[in-house]
């Protein structure tokens, strides 16, 4: 039957309730015989099938993993199988650029009609899977000896420190704000007393994003809060903004220049697009051996702001806390896909990582995903509907089957 | 007259071990500009100077971020355990002298209700082989807390860098003499006694009710950097891992700047803002860590000043309280 | 595809006309037959050229005369419901009429001139009309040996030289070379 | 330790040729929590849910696995079975190891291995399923019409002659739609006024019928059952209540030339007027944008006549709140615009039929109004340029419709037929007259329409061309149509006095809008979308909301009312009970960890999350929160997968319940 | 002065000669300077896509990328079939990569597809229509002209993307802006045989004589083109016309530049004018 002396794959199958669970029943009662791999488990939607998911089938040791949901235009939920598409769209460039074998990910749109298609759907996937050989999550072939150029050091910032304390020191002495955040010669600086003013500067070191305080309940009390924002930092306003975390009449922004046109540069990761899968992996694998889950990376983010990460939760456990590979993995597949057309590109996670791992890479493949399928920039625009959570009827699916 | 080996009898040294299947660890560049402890694998990789301190401690190769205890099988309804045991090889680490001064500060709390298998037999295996100092940075307070440049805790043996790739080895155990045997030559050359970092803070009275950790610690975002890259940090989480088929439990780092850390199941959360835990965090050090077990919970290596992406630190918060003392003080 | 037994004549591959050109979106509503500036002069009006392309007659289209008087006008292709670049296909259909040799013989003229202008632009690189005009007469003549036509268009020469819009000098592009190969290449592969 | 029972069937042999079912249960006995595993030769028949609840009852189980078919075969009948032993039906899970195991494979060793982990997984899912008690909502008894045309009258007296009160909104002045204006009705030839009048009229008069003319959704909130509908009443500067529709006020006005939006500018109205003589109600309406009085306080000749007093300049619009259990959406159509503007960048417009530009190229509905005897010609055949009877008269199909490179594939259905008609009405008219049609195909399914069309050919002499008209020009006072017959293969050009454009059909303005109201999903051209194309016609993806006539697609009369009384039978359904019970696999947010980001409310198809505000027992804000109205969701589970804390869950298919499953596979 | 690319065709180079001197005259009097493409090659026209698909996308490319060569950014083509067959051309390169390359190889320059083609009307609104309105000196007030679009100025509309291809109106907007009258007629993008004069007369004649009865309908007493073929129709051969069908016509075919330049004070001499066949009555 096959060249590969005895390797039975397992195969999970995420299917909709209303359209591929009934092709499934249908191949049945037409007793249309496939690979007896597969492991259904039943959905009301695709629209409810979290990527998360699909990692955790591949934790749990499945060879391939197949979504399979209504045919557009045929959502039981009117929409569903339109939402999953489109994070399937911002999914699958993130697991491109960590070099994970796309070849074990399988989306197909099988109707209650098409038990023929199911029939042949599970019997090809069972036959790719099986000439894959066994899956082992996240292993290395080897060590990458590529490294990224890396962040760009910051710009300089071309506003006047004199005038930006005169501003900050005139906002807290007359109570107009409760707290200025900005930034100082040794990082940031959360300037609460007029006499702290002095300490800010346009060009002062920070790791982190400024924004991220703007979540925290003891900045909060301080009362309204100033903020001294760079281009990023004003993306990163908007995006909260765009998802009802700020209103911007709630805040004093201070800004000497607007959100940037610029296009991102994304030449680190095209580079990194340009090795092997295999090798990809070999890098990302040994970035994230030395990860050892401060989540310094979530803390300093601009658009981390859950109160309770989902690694915290643990019924279930989605994400698994220890600092292994598969801990790691998932998290920050995790990570990186929360902020799949969010990450406005600040590059913080980079910078505040203790170990060094250029984060930043991987929150740039679904940017650059969201840049180039859907003209999308997170950040540039507070009106602009999100990318996610939203659909569109002519999402491209060219990796459906 | 002194005993010396050159950088390449090092590399040798490291080598060999590796020869004989045990490990080595050291500092080493990860990627460009960023040297961390590291297991290695060829000896090259190692580095011996040019550079202040590594970006994390030594303590991993004692009491690693994630150390499964145990793991269990499911059959049936049938829970099978099988122990889990760490690995029986030999561990050579280089490492910075106040890294090495770390452990036996650490040995206290791993032997202190009950003795801490794991980290003991990690212990037993490893010879540490101490750098010491010739260069410091801002960060750098050793001398701060009773410590110095060439400071002997903890290290198997002291390596003191000579010029011209060769290095004194002053051995300062068994273990030590032991490792070095037959790898060094008598020379009359003998390292210039360097002062290290000048003391930089006075070790302060440390108040529990004090306006001080608000307003030294308000910037702190509440990640692990520091005490993850703390030689001395040493609180871990006791977790289970598993599916149907079965599981493990395992030790994995935790840190007190986490707002989880405390909290109940209740929801309450008796350290309910950032700078609560911050003061945990020096409380412990430096207050509830001797008051219990003597030494202080800190080795001045200043890596937490160097990893906290807010640019705090230990240090700045105990030079803010030595301030906050100071204007209390009558004019 | 059309059986060549059951239409009784020989039908093309597909491979024949490009796949560009869309034809099975064509539904035959006439639009471009209806918009032709000389539809009315066609032996097989447009959308009857699209249709038999369509079904792989494509022998037949291209003996048809009307595909030498298209003026390719671009009306059909502009107004058509379906997109269909009709003009397209009769520029196809010319091509493999030209390649074949099978013009319709009343359209011999037109296809003459055609292809005297390119072997002018070959020459040239740029038109000459005078030897254009010169040549096309000539073979035009040895194919129908029509006296008057030879001599039609010789009345205006006198008030065109009059107004200055004969030259007699060729306006040749300099780099001649690049051109032979170009026209070597494209007419070699087609 | 949850308490698990499985129960294996053989069905027959169904199950037991491929799966040993016997080593099935053995294994299965020994997974953790099972605490009972037998099987039975057809488990779904009576003895077999008897020993379900038997063994329930004798092992105390709390939860049960019935391991046979498809759930979508007999969830419900094992659900039954558990209730009836006193276990919420939830707590049953099914394996399907028949259809997705034992007839699709042939090998007997992997078929029972496969049919075991089906088992073990929902055994593992089952430990996690809470139990869950339908939520019953109580129904408001009352319907809302939007759309006042042929369907939306016809549904609104069917459900108020079924009992039930009914506001019907419409937004012109009168009721009636489009229909009130045609002339004559295929395949008939009945007058439409005549059919259509007294249907207005009783409408109006309708103890239980509430007419909302000149007025607007403005928005809808709340879910089946319980909508609540603010209606916008246009500012109509005549209080209906004192006016009696005498027509002094019109009488009076000394604006005369306002294109009659009746007419599609056919003919004309005054600035104070009822839209057509029928109307429903008999009350005029003022012209904001024309009346002197209004635009610079001149004139006021009708506040001056009216005897009443009913003329009210001071008007203004207002909000009108409705309680209702059900919205029935009948808004029709409009055609499309043929000429160069579109207000739609989707569409692009005929340039080269000059419509707008040579006034006798006209649309259908102008001409219906040509030859209506109601018409502003009072039926005469007078060409709009110079009242001259067109003596050549073309008629152009498919105009927009079926034509892709101006946006339109579909075809509009019913413009064969009226053709033909207006052609039939054209040379009952004109005997001396000729009629050409352009048509690409004749499309007349329907009773008696085939033989209609055939008759205008055949009987009244309608010269019908297969194919398409390229370009329309104004030469000498004709215009001169070039268009081919493909048949004959020969261009065609006619020289006419009038042409008629039978332009496509498109949902009426702004029904996207609504659609968005009221959550229901259109199509890209705007056509409501029903619930499912075959077995749910007239409902919709929103429960409690219906649709009918020709906002679903081009429909014409007889199918419009068909479709009404189609879904004024629903509404009665619905109506039958005084509440509904609602499945209860729902979502549901912890609103403690919610980051209120709402991507959840974003991506709900249902519109069943809103922002909330977590206070305090003693009433303090302490955070925003999504919430759930329970109401609303349809429980597909779409919040769950973009909640990024997975703060949002679906009751039935929780995140543990998945996860158990996935990890029972390790 | 502003200068832009110029790619004269060969019809502009030959026996419309009177077209070149008209648009460089009258652009350079609202200061636009031409400059030729360097080499340019002749486009193909109907001879090359009649014949051979390739040859009909290299010839217009080898001109594209001889205008990147030469630094350009726009070029002016006045003939509309030129004009059509580069923009057609560029089209097709930018669509597919590999095309690209082909052609890149097959013409022997690197070829991006950079260069944009303006025809005639685009070159004199890019100088702007309020400028010309203002620099007017001798308004045109007994001119009625039948703007005449032709055929390929705005066909195929994806190609050239320019005006409405069933109701232009631009040429009328510069018109008008001379102080002359515009007539609604009917034939605006009717065709007129094109470059069928020479191989089939019997239709030029036909469409051509169609063309100018409808103009003269409509109350023109001239008709105002931007293409040198139908001007080649229209006028070199309106005594052919007039003979054909016995009518009369006498209808003056100018330039759209004759026009601008006309009223901007040029002479008919220095637009070319005198080179015309049919004299102004």
């Amino acid at each position: 039957m096959s060249e590969t002396n005895g390797f039975e794959p397992k195969i999970v199958a995420y299917v909709c309730n209303w359209c591929t669970y009934l092709g499934a029943d249908l191949a049945g009662t037409n007793r249309l015989e496939y690979p007896p791999n597969v492991r259904l488990i039943r959905l009301p939607c695709t629209g409810r099938i979290d990527f998360n998911l699909i990692v955790k089938a591949f934790e749990m040791s499945a060879d391939a993993v197949l979504v399979s949901g209504c045919h557009p235009g045929d959502c039981h939920y009117t929409a569903g199988n339109y939402h999953a598409r489109r994070r399937w769209m911002l999914f699958r460039p993130l697991l491109e650029a960590l070099g994970f074998d796309l070849r074990r990910i399988h989306f197909t749109w099988i109707s209650a009609a098409e038990g023929r298609k199911f029939q042949q759907v599970i019997a090809e996937i069972t036959e790719s899977a099986r000439k894959l050989g066994p899956y082992r999550p996240y292993e290395a072939n080897g060590e990458s000896k590529w490294r990224p150029a890396g962040l760009p050091p910051p710009k300089r910032r071309s506003g006047d420190d004199a005038s930006l304390r005169t501003t900050a020191r005139e906002l807290l002495a007359e109570g107009k704000a409760g707290v200025v955040i900005g930034r100082g010669e040794r990082g940031p600086v959360l300037a609460r007393k007029p006499e702290d003013a002095d300490r800010l500067t346009w060009n002062g070191a920070s790791k982190i994003a400024l924004t991220a305080y703007l979540k925290r309940k003891e900045v909060r009390a301080l009362g309204k809060p100033a903020i001294v924002a760079g281009p990023a930092d004003l993306r990163a306003l908007n995006v909260l903004e765009q998802e009802s975390q700020i209103r911007r009449e709630d805040i004093h922004v201070i800004a000497a220049e607007g959100p940037g046109a610029a296009p991102p540069d994304f030449s680190d990761l095209d580079a990194l697009l340009q090795l092997e899968p295999g090798e990809r992996m070999a890098y990302w694998a040994g970035e994230f051996d030395r990860c050892v889950k401060c989540y310094a990376c979530r803390q300093a983010c601009p658009l981390c702001y859950c109160e309770r990460c989902i690694v915290d939760k643990n019924r279930p456990q989605a994400i698994d806390t220890s600092a292994h590979a598969r801990g790691n993995f998932a998290w920050h597949i995790t990570r990186a896909f929360h902020l799949a057309g969010r990450c406005v590109g600040c590059g913080a996670c980079t910078r505040a990582c203790p170990a060094g791992i250029d984060l930043r890479l991987l929150n740039q493949a679904a940017a650059r995903a969201a840049e180039r399928q859907f003209g999308y920039r997170a950040g540039a625009d507070p009106k602009a509907e999100p990318l996610v959570g939203v659909y569109s009827l002519t999402d491209k699916e060219e990796f459906i089957g | 007259m002194s005993r010396i080996i050159t950088e390449a009898g090092l590399r040798e040294l490291a080598e060999a071990w590796l020869r004989d299947g045990q490990a080595v660890a050291g500092p080493s560049e990860v990627k460009l500009g960023l040297i961390q402890y590291r297991p290695i694998t060829a000896a090259a990789r190692l580095l011996f100077d040019g550079f202040v301190h590594p970006a994390n401690s030594i303590k991993e190769f004692f009491f690693p971020r994630h150390e499964p205890l145990y793991r269990y099988r499911l059959e049936g309804s049938r829970v099978v355990l099988e122990d889990c045991e760490p690995p029986a090889v030999k561990q050579l680490v280089f490492a910075r002298p106040c890294d090495a001064a770390a452990l036996p500060v650490l040995d206290h709390v791993f032997n202190w209700d009950c003795a801490d298998e794991f980290y003991n037999r990690r212990r037993e295996a490893t010879t540490v082989v101490t750098l010491a100092c010739s260069r410091y940075d801002d960060e750098c307070f050793c001398t701060s807390v009773g410590l110095g440049p060439a400071a002997e805790q903890g290290a198997d043996a002291v390596l003191f860098a000579l010029g011209g790739g060769a290095f004194e080895v002053r051995p300062t155990t068994a273990k030590g003499d032991a490792a070095f045997a037959d790898r060094t030559e008598e020379s009359d050359r003998t390292a210039t006694p360097f002062a290290g970092p000048p003391r930089r803070v006075a070790l302060p009275r440390v108040e529990f009710d004090s306006p001080v950790w608000e307003d030294a610690t308000l910037e702190c975002l509440g990640c692990g950097a520091c005490a993850y890259t703390c030689p001395t940090c040493h609180c871990f989480d006791i977790v289970d891992e598993g599916n149907a088929a079965g599981g493990m439990r395992a030790k994995n780092w935790d840190s007190c700047q986490f707002s989880l850390f405390t909290l109940h199941a209740s929801g309450h959360n008796p350290r309910h803002a950032q700078p609560r835990r911050q003061r945990q965090r020096i409380y412990h050090k430096f207050h509830i860590y001797p008051e219990k077990f003597g030494p202080i919970l800190c080795t001045g290596c200043g890596n937490c000043a160097r990893q906290c992406p807010a640019g705090l630190g230990v240090l700045n918060v105990l030079k803010a309280i030595e301030a906050s003392h100071a204007e209390h003080l009558p004019a | 595809m059309i059986d060549a037994a059951t239409s009784g004549e020989a039908t093309a591959v597909p491979a024949d006309l490009p796949a560009f050109l869309d034809l099975e979106n064509c539904y035959q509503c006439g639009k471009c037959t209806a918009g032709c500036p000389v539809a009315e002069r066609m032996d097989v009006v447009p959308n009857q050229l699209v249709r038999l392309a369509q079904l792989g007659l494509v022998e037949r289209a291209r003996r048809a005369e009307s595909i030498w008087q298209c003026v390719s006008c671009q009306t059909c292709s502009t107004r058509c419901p379906k997109s269909v670049d009709c003009a397209a296909v009769i520029d196809a259909l010319r091509q493999l009429s030209f390649e074949k040799g099978d013009a319709a013989g009343s359209q011999r003229r037109t296809v003459l001139f055609q292809e005297a202008f390119l072997r002018n632009i070959r020459r040239n690189g740029r038109l000459n009309e005078l030897e254009l005009v010169g040549v096309f007469k000539t073979k035009a003549f040895l194919d129908d040996l029509s006296i008057p036509f030879l001599f039609k268009d010789a009345m205006l020469a006198p008030r065109m030289r009059a107004k200055g819009k004969l030259h007699f000098k060729p306006d040749r592009v300099k780099d001649g070379g690049v051109l032979e190969r170009m026209f070597d290449r494209c007419l070699r592969q087609a | 330790m949850a308490r698990v029972g499985v129960f294996t069937c053989w069905c027959g042999e169904n199950i037991a040729r491929t799966v040993d079912v016997e080593r099935v249960t053995e294994d299965v006995s020994r997974l953790p929590g099972v605490r009972c595993s037998v099987h039975y030769k057809y488990m779904c028949s009576d003895p077999g849910q008897a020993l379900v609840r038997e063994r329930i009852a004798a092992d105390r189980l709390d939860r049960v696995v019935v391991a046979s078919c498809s759930p979508h075969m007999h969830l419900k009948t094992f659900r039954r079975a558990v209730a009836s032993a006193g276990l919420n039906p939830f707590l049953l899970e099914m394996a399907n190891v028949r259809e997705h195991c034992s007839w699709v494979h042939h090998n007997k060793e992997q078929a029972t291995r496969k049919a075991v982990d089906l088992i073990r997984m929902s055994v593992e899912r089952v430990k996690h399923n809470r139990p869950l008690d339908p939520i019953r909502v109580p129904v408001t008894r009352r319907a809302l019409v939007i759309g006042g045309g042929v369907a939306g009258i016809q549904a609104a007296l069917d459900i108020a002659d079924a009992g039930y009160e009914v506001a019907l909104v419409e937004r012109e002045p009168s009721i009636g739609g489009k229909m009130a204006g045609l002339s004559e009705t295929f395949p008939t030839l009945d007058c439409s006024q005549c059919i259509l009048t007294p249907r207005m009229v009783e409408a109006g008069q309708h103890p239980r019928i509430k007419l909302y003319t000149y007025s607007e959704v403005e928005e809808v909130t709340g879910y089946v059952g319980n909508f609540e509908v603010t209606i916008r009443q246009k500012a109509r500067y005549v209080d209906v209540e004192k006016c009696s529709g005498c027509g002094d006020c019109w009488n009076v006005c000394p604006l005369k030339k306002n294109p009659s939006e009746f007419d599609f500018g056919m003919g004309f109205r005054r600035s104070i007027y009822i839209p057509f003589p029928q109307a429903v109600p008999a009350r005029p309406v003022i012209d904001k944008k024309t009346c002197a009085k209004l635009i610079r306080n001149g004139c006021g000749l009708c506040e001056k006549k009216c005897t009443r007093g009913a003329i009210n300049f001071k008007d203004e619009d207002r909000l009108v709140k409705e309680e209702v259990g059900v919205v029935v959406v009948a808004t029709g159509y409009r055609l499309y615009s043929i000429g160069k503007q579109q207000e739609n960048g989707k569409l692009s417009g005929y340039g080269e039929y000059g419509y707008g530009q040579y006034k006798d190229v006209i649309d259908s509905l102008q001409f219906e109004r040509l030859v209506s005897a109601s018409g502003p010609t009072s039926g005469a055949l007078k060409r709009p340029s110079d009242g001259k009877e067109p003596k050549t008269v073309v008629f152009i199909s498919c105009v927009g419709s079926r034509d892709n490179a101006k946006g339109i594939p579909y075809c509009s259905k019913i413009c064969c037929m009226y053709t033909a008609k207006h052609a039939m009405l054209y040379r009952h008219k004109v005997h001396d007259g000729e009629a050409h049609v352009f048509y690409m195909d004749i499309r007349a399914g329907g009773k008696g329409y085939e033989e209609f069309v055939r008759r205008a050919i055949e009987q009244d002499g309608a010269h019908y061309h297969r194919g398409r008209v390229s370009k329309i020009t104004e030469e000498n006072g004709k215009l001169v149509v070039r268009g081919a017959d493909t048949l004959a293969g020969v261009p065609l050009t006619i020289e006419a006095d009038l042409v008629v454009l039978a332009a496509a059909m498109r949902p009426a303005a702004g029904v996207e809008t609504l659609a968005q109201k009221l959550n229901v999903g259109y199509d890209e051209f705007g056509w409501l979308l029903e619930s499912h194309p075959k077995l749910r016609p007239v409902e919709t993806n929103a429960a409690g909301v219906f649709i009918c006539g020709a906002c679903h697609a081009p429909k014409d009369i007889p199918e419009s009312v068909a479709q009404a009384s189609a879904a004024a039978g629903k509404v009665a359904v619905l109506f039958a009970n005084e509440e509904l019970s609602r499945d209860p696999e729902v979502a549901r947010i912890n609103e403690q960890t919610c980051a209120a980001c709402y991507a959840c409310r974003r991506a709900c198809p249902y519109h069943a999350i809103e922002a909330a505000e977590v206070r305090s027992p003693k009433g303090a804000f302490v955070k925003n929160t999504a919430r759930v109205n329970p109401g609303l969701c349809m429980g597909c589970g779409t919040c769950v997968a973009v909640c990024p804390s997975k703060s949002a869950d679906l009751d039935g298919f929780s995140e543990q319940q998945v996860y158990a499953m996935v990890e029972a596979l390790a | 002065m502003t200068e832009i690319g110029y790619y004269p065709g060969c019809a502009l180079h030959g026996s419309s000669n009177d077209y070149e001197t008209s648009a460089r005259a009258c652009l350079a009097a609202l200061g636009v300077q031409l400059r030729e493409v360097t080499d340019w090659v002749c486009c193909g026209a109907t001879a090359a896509h009649a014949l051979n698909h390739k040859l009909s996308v290299a010839l217009p490319a080898r001109n594209l990328a001889l205008a990147e060569h030469d630094g350009f950014r726009e070029i002016l083509a006045p003939c509309p079939m030129c004009s059509m067959e580069l923009l057609k051309a560029r089209q097709e390169i930018l669509a597919d990569e590999a095309l690209r390359a082909e052609m890149s190889s097959l013409v022997e320059l690197e070829l991006r597809g950079g260069v944009n083609v303006l025809n005639l009307v685009q070159a004199l609104q890019s100088a702007g229509i309020d400028r010309i309105k203002a620099a007017v000196k001798k308004p045109l007030d007994g001119i009625r002209a039948a703007c005449y679009y032709g055929c390929l100025l705005t066909r195929p509309p994806g190609v050239v993307r320019f005006d409405d291809p069933e109701q232009p109106r631009s040429m009328e907007a510069i018109v008008g802006a001379l102080g002359a009258k515009t007539v609604d007629w009917n034939y605006r993008t009717e065709c007129c045989g094109a470059g069928l004069t020479m191989a089939n007369e019997e239709t030029v004649l036909e469409l051509s004589h169609r063309i100018l009865t409808n103009a003269a309908a409509h109350g023109a007493n001239c008709v105002v083109t931007v293409c040198p073929m139908c001007h080649v129709n229209l006028d070199m051969k309106q005594a052919d016309i007039e003979r054909r069908f016995n009518a009369k016509h006498k209808m003056a075919i100018y330039y759209l530049s004759d026009l601008v330049g006309l009223a901007l004070g040029l002479s008919e001499k220095e637009l070319g004018i005198d080179r015309h066949f049919v004299a102004r009555t």
